[in-house]
């Protein structure tokens, strides 16, 4: 049995593990021990509330109960921005227009903003490629909507999630080569680099300041703005699915899009619902796909499966009150898998 | 004999026929006959107004062959750039930028709109007939505004500049423009300066350019090199007033990116070299002067009202109270003995 | 019996006599008859979709049907910005830190933008106050979410309201003394006139446009950025139950919060229902007060009234379809009055 | 006698005891031994290094009564502000506003965080105990530097600045920092001044202060009386570097707001009017000179190793090939008949 939960300590290797998967471009899933295990004292915390909320990073990991190996991670950042300012530019609009000479120009800006700082962020999703099955990355990320649908209090007002923007098939960024390349005099993969080391702040240091007009821009790095990677193309549209936009926050590097949804707007939110726990008694008429999670925050736990809630209660068999460690007359907090 | 005089309404006609040859958007006279009556008219209230007041006056000269009465160049000088309005250019500024961590520090060329030479006059609307490039003519009418300055300096701002037209390529097109001044005006090079009639102090510039530092790397490599450059057709001001003292440096045309040359009056020739000396009528042996004593000289008259500048020959002056003139130039200058009049070496 | 209703063109005069009741400070109802007659000459063409979308402004008058006053008006414009300039600050973030002196600054500033520019605007809201009674006030706010449901495909992405900010009892803004007037040397009530002359634009040009942060701002001014004026504070409410939000957008002149939504959020569009009308045959067991609008665009027509809506199906007397101008098995579409 | 020469290693007691006494955030001079340990060094590496490199390097003079080597005050300059980083400071901009419409068009003023001093030579660390303000000798020591820098111009920019002291209240307030650098720093000015140790060219600045221009108007009334004003207690180097051709205009200080006073070389006296000399042993008559036709010059050594300035009594020197010194002051500068000096007007 497939269960998202709440990291533990003693998952360390497991998470050591799926880093030496991950490759290059995820810069908060380094295979580096002292990282990890740094990182996983801090949601192990979290998870306790012994830290402040503003402080908190919430790391899930898939677990494969028959095997007990870690199969995914997912976290949530509970805000950002707060230890090094979070840079973004944010397209704006400035508008020329001269009656005498019946000109009328409506242009886009770029605005070096830190207007995120202190946004939850969603990051580190990474699914083992043996994994990459059924339900198994929808559970993974949307696990985390249910949480903050369960929690809202712990998060801020706003919930982001940075994706990948374009690139080429060789990896240069026709966004950063238009416009970053001039300020520094190196690649995107160097920038890249320095990103992943943490330097993203001290690049954004030697960014244009001034409000930039897109227009300055030539077109194929304007044609890019706010567009993913190819790659990261399906992970949009399920994190559109449940809720977030694209509100004109884009990366200074590549200018991959920056989703966003105030929290109380998300699908968890608003359409997951409580309800108790019974044990089977007879087949769902209209069972379909959803998503099951326990309402402790300690020892948070959801699974996904077929199933249909019927006038506030839920029937859950033996193994999968077990995976989320309830039992009868428990409440436990629902939504469907898709929308 | 070469004289320059302030326009006058009969000048109208062969002004309205020099203008017809006339490369678009290159030089600053007005073009147009409504143009041009609106100049010389303001030309005449300019010359004619009383000499304490410094604003609206903006004053055209007339490059004219003494002998033949043919016009051959024009020129103009304003009191002041911004008197209709605010005189816009680009500042170019230089942003340091700096990171520590990465150990980067480096400069960034910006431009930014500025209304720094309001205050400034102007000069503008030199022409000068293909055939009297590179004469002494030439650069008597250029001159001739900067003596009349001097002469009159009340009159003028302690600070001068000139917007030189900057490059276009044969078909008229603005690589600067293309890059910069289209994106807001959604109109081509020529078309807006038509429309602006050459103007950068209307309030139309500030509603449609950019409020925020242009950052120079950011335009095409055509439109950066572009900046500063002068029209091939404005060389022959640009050495003059290069060699009168003007500098190109901090600002350029916010349209075609030409160069703007400024300098303060005493950096000028005209100012910090001119001779305020008496008129005398040269006695028979001065004209017998021997040309390794022989030097040529500008000449202009002391007043606004019936304002004359000519060249002459005449001995070294440096060192002298009077400046011998022949009747000929006198009566060209309409000037008698004991009048003052200021000269500057060639 | 009351009903909201698309304006038409005998409306002049009903209109004109409203708009003299309305006193100072709506700049966009003035007793004009020149203004108003073009204006309700845009309306009709709004309503009979003469004219683009972006050009249209709908206008809707509250009839008394049993004398056939005008009671009240309320509009939306369909986009702003197009004709002039429309200017907002815009609240943002920026940090400064610096790990070496151990000082991070999170600071607010404030942004000249024309970013809203093409916005949809709910504008225009005036109820004669012999009418303030009931839920009349309501209906008449509401009765344009209840349009846009319907025709939400004529409405940009963004619906806004710009509500008017602080003022001290003698009519002075902190925000107007301690910011524009540096600028203009004109006090706030001078500004404003200008303003409602249509001169908003021509002052926005004399703001300063860099970005400035808020902190450099006296206390006073910064405290009122994004509070209405007392008079102001139902009508804020009311928007926000139907979904419109704060969003640091606020107005150059007083600092008066601009609320927003994306049309998708409102809550009209997420729960209002289209139902069958059928004629009153049992008394509803569980009626409540509910806005029920007509379909149509070129007549459009909404009362408010208890009633209770089951399987579909709702009974409307016979007073009541005459109002909508519908009649037994139209359509219509109803949501709950309240939230 | 006075005499100005290079710091030694053997003056570090004596600064610390001078430092002791000073106005907390008012001196640009080190304050605490460690500093000025730091500052000694680096001037014995500055004065030692090859004459044809202009960098790192800052000269620390040391002003010394001859008859009893009590040391009077000292005085600094650096080759270049931004050797060890970017000099920042507040440009005074200014900016055009116009609305046709309203028929308004004012202009605002605006501060820029700017970077343009930054290859400028800077004047700094200057102090004269109280009993010699006014005096010939604080003349002496302000002057030396530039006199050495006239006689090694190609250790220096053409252009030098300094940055005097602005004003702060009896409790070392500046209304300058609260409007404006308290609410990045968030910290009291003496305790930022501390922690940057009075430096205007490292990192953090960049870090903190505010990257886009500050509108005048929207600072305190008392913040903006402060701009450009000087500490009362740096009105002695004010009133000196006035003198020298120094002018306060464009630039302030971005923590308290004081004037930083700039000139090309060319407008200061010590480059345009000091006179490059011969020494001559002064013959017993010279010293009966008689006090109408005696003048106050500043004679300084051309050589960097061994720098040394001092005060004379002359005749009028504009016309001489010479200078003629008596020997205890030939003793003093360590030159010999024949040897170049450099001789200015006081």
């Amino acid at each position: 049995m497939i269960v998202v939960r709440a990291i533990r300590t003693e998952d360390l290797d497991g998470l050591m593990y799926l880093a030496t998967q991950v490759g290059d471009g995820m810069t908060t899933l380094k295979p580096d021990t002292t990282m990890l295990s740094n990182r996983i004292a801090v949601a192990v915390a979290s998870f306790a509330e012994q830290i402040p909320p503003e402080q908190r990073d919430y790391l899930f990991v898939m677990e494969d109960t028959t095997n007990g190996k870690i199969a995914g991670v997912s976290a949530i950042k509970s805000a950002v921005g707060l230890d090094e300012p979070f840079y973004n530019y944010r397209i704006g609009t400035l508008v020329h227009s001269s009656k005498e000479l019946n000109v009328y120009s409506r242009m886009d800006t770029l605005y070096l903003s830190n207007d995120l700082t202190g946004c939850a962020e969603l990051c580190s999703l990474f699914l083992h490629p043996d994994y990459r099955t059924g339900n198994n990355g929808k559970l993974l990320s949307k696990s985390r909507f249910l949480f903050i649908a369960q929690f809202p209090h712990l998060f801020s007002e706003k919930l982001i999630a940075e994706l990948r923007g374009f690139q080429h098939p060789d990896g240069s960024s026709p966004f950063w080569d238009n416009l970053g390349r001039h300020f520094f005099k190196m690649d995107f993969s160097r920038a890249d680099d320095l990103s992943s080391l943490g330097k993203k702040s001290f690049i954004a240091e030697l960014m244009p300041r001034h409000p930039l007009y897109v227009a300055y821009l030539p077109k194929e790095a304007q044609d890019v703005i706010g567009q993913v990677h190819v790659d990261t193309a399906p992970a949009r549209r399920l994190l559109e699915q449940e809720g977030l936009y694209y509100e004109g926050f884009v990366d200074i590097f590549d200018a991959g899009p920056v989703l966003q949804a105030r929290v109380n707007e998300l699908r968890s939110v608003r359409t997951s619902e409580v309800v108790q726990v019974v044990d089977v008694s007879a087949p769902a008429p209209a069972a379909h796909a959803m998503l099951v999670a326990n309402t402790s925050i300690a020892d948070y736990r959801i699974i996904a499966t077929d199933v249909a809630p019927a006038n506030g209660h839920i029937q859950l068999n033996a193994e999968q009150q077990q995976a989320l460690r309830c039992s009868v007359s428990s409440a436990v907090r629902t939504m469907s898998l898709n929308t | 004999m070469f004289i320059v005089r302030p326009v006058a309404a009969s000048d109208i006609p062969a002004l309205v026929e020099l203008a017809s040859g006339l490369t678009q958007g290159v030089h600053t006279m007005a073009k147009t006959p409504a143009a041009i009556e609106r100049a010389v008219e303001q030309s005449l209230r300019s010359f004619a107004s009383p000499s304490d007041i410094s604003g609206e006056e903006n004053y055209l000269f007339i490059l004219e062959n003494a002998s033949n009465g043919q016009l051959i160049g024009s020129a103009a000088i304003a009191a002041s750039a911004g008197s209709k309005g605010t005189f816009f250019s680009f500042r170019n500024d230089v942003i340091q930028q700096v990171s520590r961590d990465l150990n980067i520090s480096h400069s960034v060329h910006a431009l930014t709109l500025c209304a720094d030479l309001t205050s400034y006059s102007q000069l503008s609307s030199f022409f000068v007939r293909r055939d009297h490039h590179a004469q002494p003519e030439a650069a008597l009418l250029s001159r001739a505004r900067l003596m009349f300055a001097a002469c009159m300096p009340e009159r003028f701002s302690d600070n001068f500049f000139v917007s030189l037209a900057g490059y276009t390529d044969a078909q008229g097109h603005s690589p600067f423009w293309e890059a910069l001044g289209r994106k807001f005006f959604q109109m081509d090079f020529l078309q807006a300066e038509r429309l602006v009639e050459g103007a950068r102090n209307r309030t139309l510039i500030v509603e449609l350019m950019p409020h925020y530092p242009v950052y120079v790397p950011l335009l095409t490599g055509a439109a950066q090199a572009a900046m500063g450059q002068v029209h091939a057709e404005s060389e022959v001001p640009f050495d003059l007033l290069t060699k009168e003292g003007f500098a190109a440096d901090e600002f350029i045309d916010i349209f075609d990116g030409g160069p703007i040359l400024e300098a303060n009056k005493n950096a000028l020739t005209s100012f910090a070299h001119g001779l305020k000396l008496q008129v005398d009528t040269a006695s028979d042996d001065a004209h017998a002067l021997h040309a390794s004593q022989s030097h040529t000289y500008l000449v202009a008259t002391n007043r606004a009202a019936d304002f004359r500048a000519t060249i002459v020959q005449s001995r070294a002056l440096e060192h002298a109270q009077t400046v011998q003139l022949s009747e000929k130039v006198m009566q060209a200058l309409m000037v008698a003995d004991g009048d003052d009049v200021l000269c500057v070496r060639w």
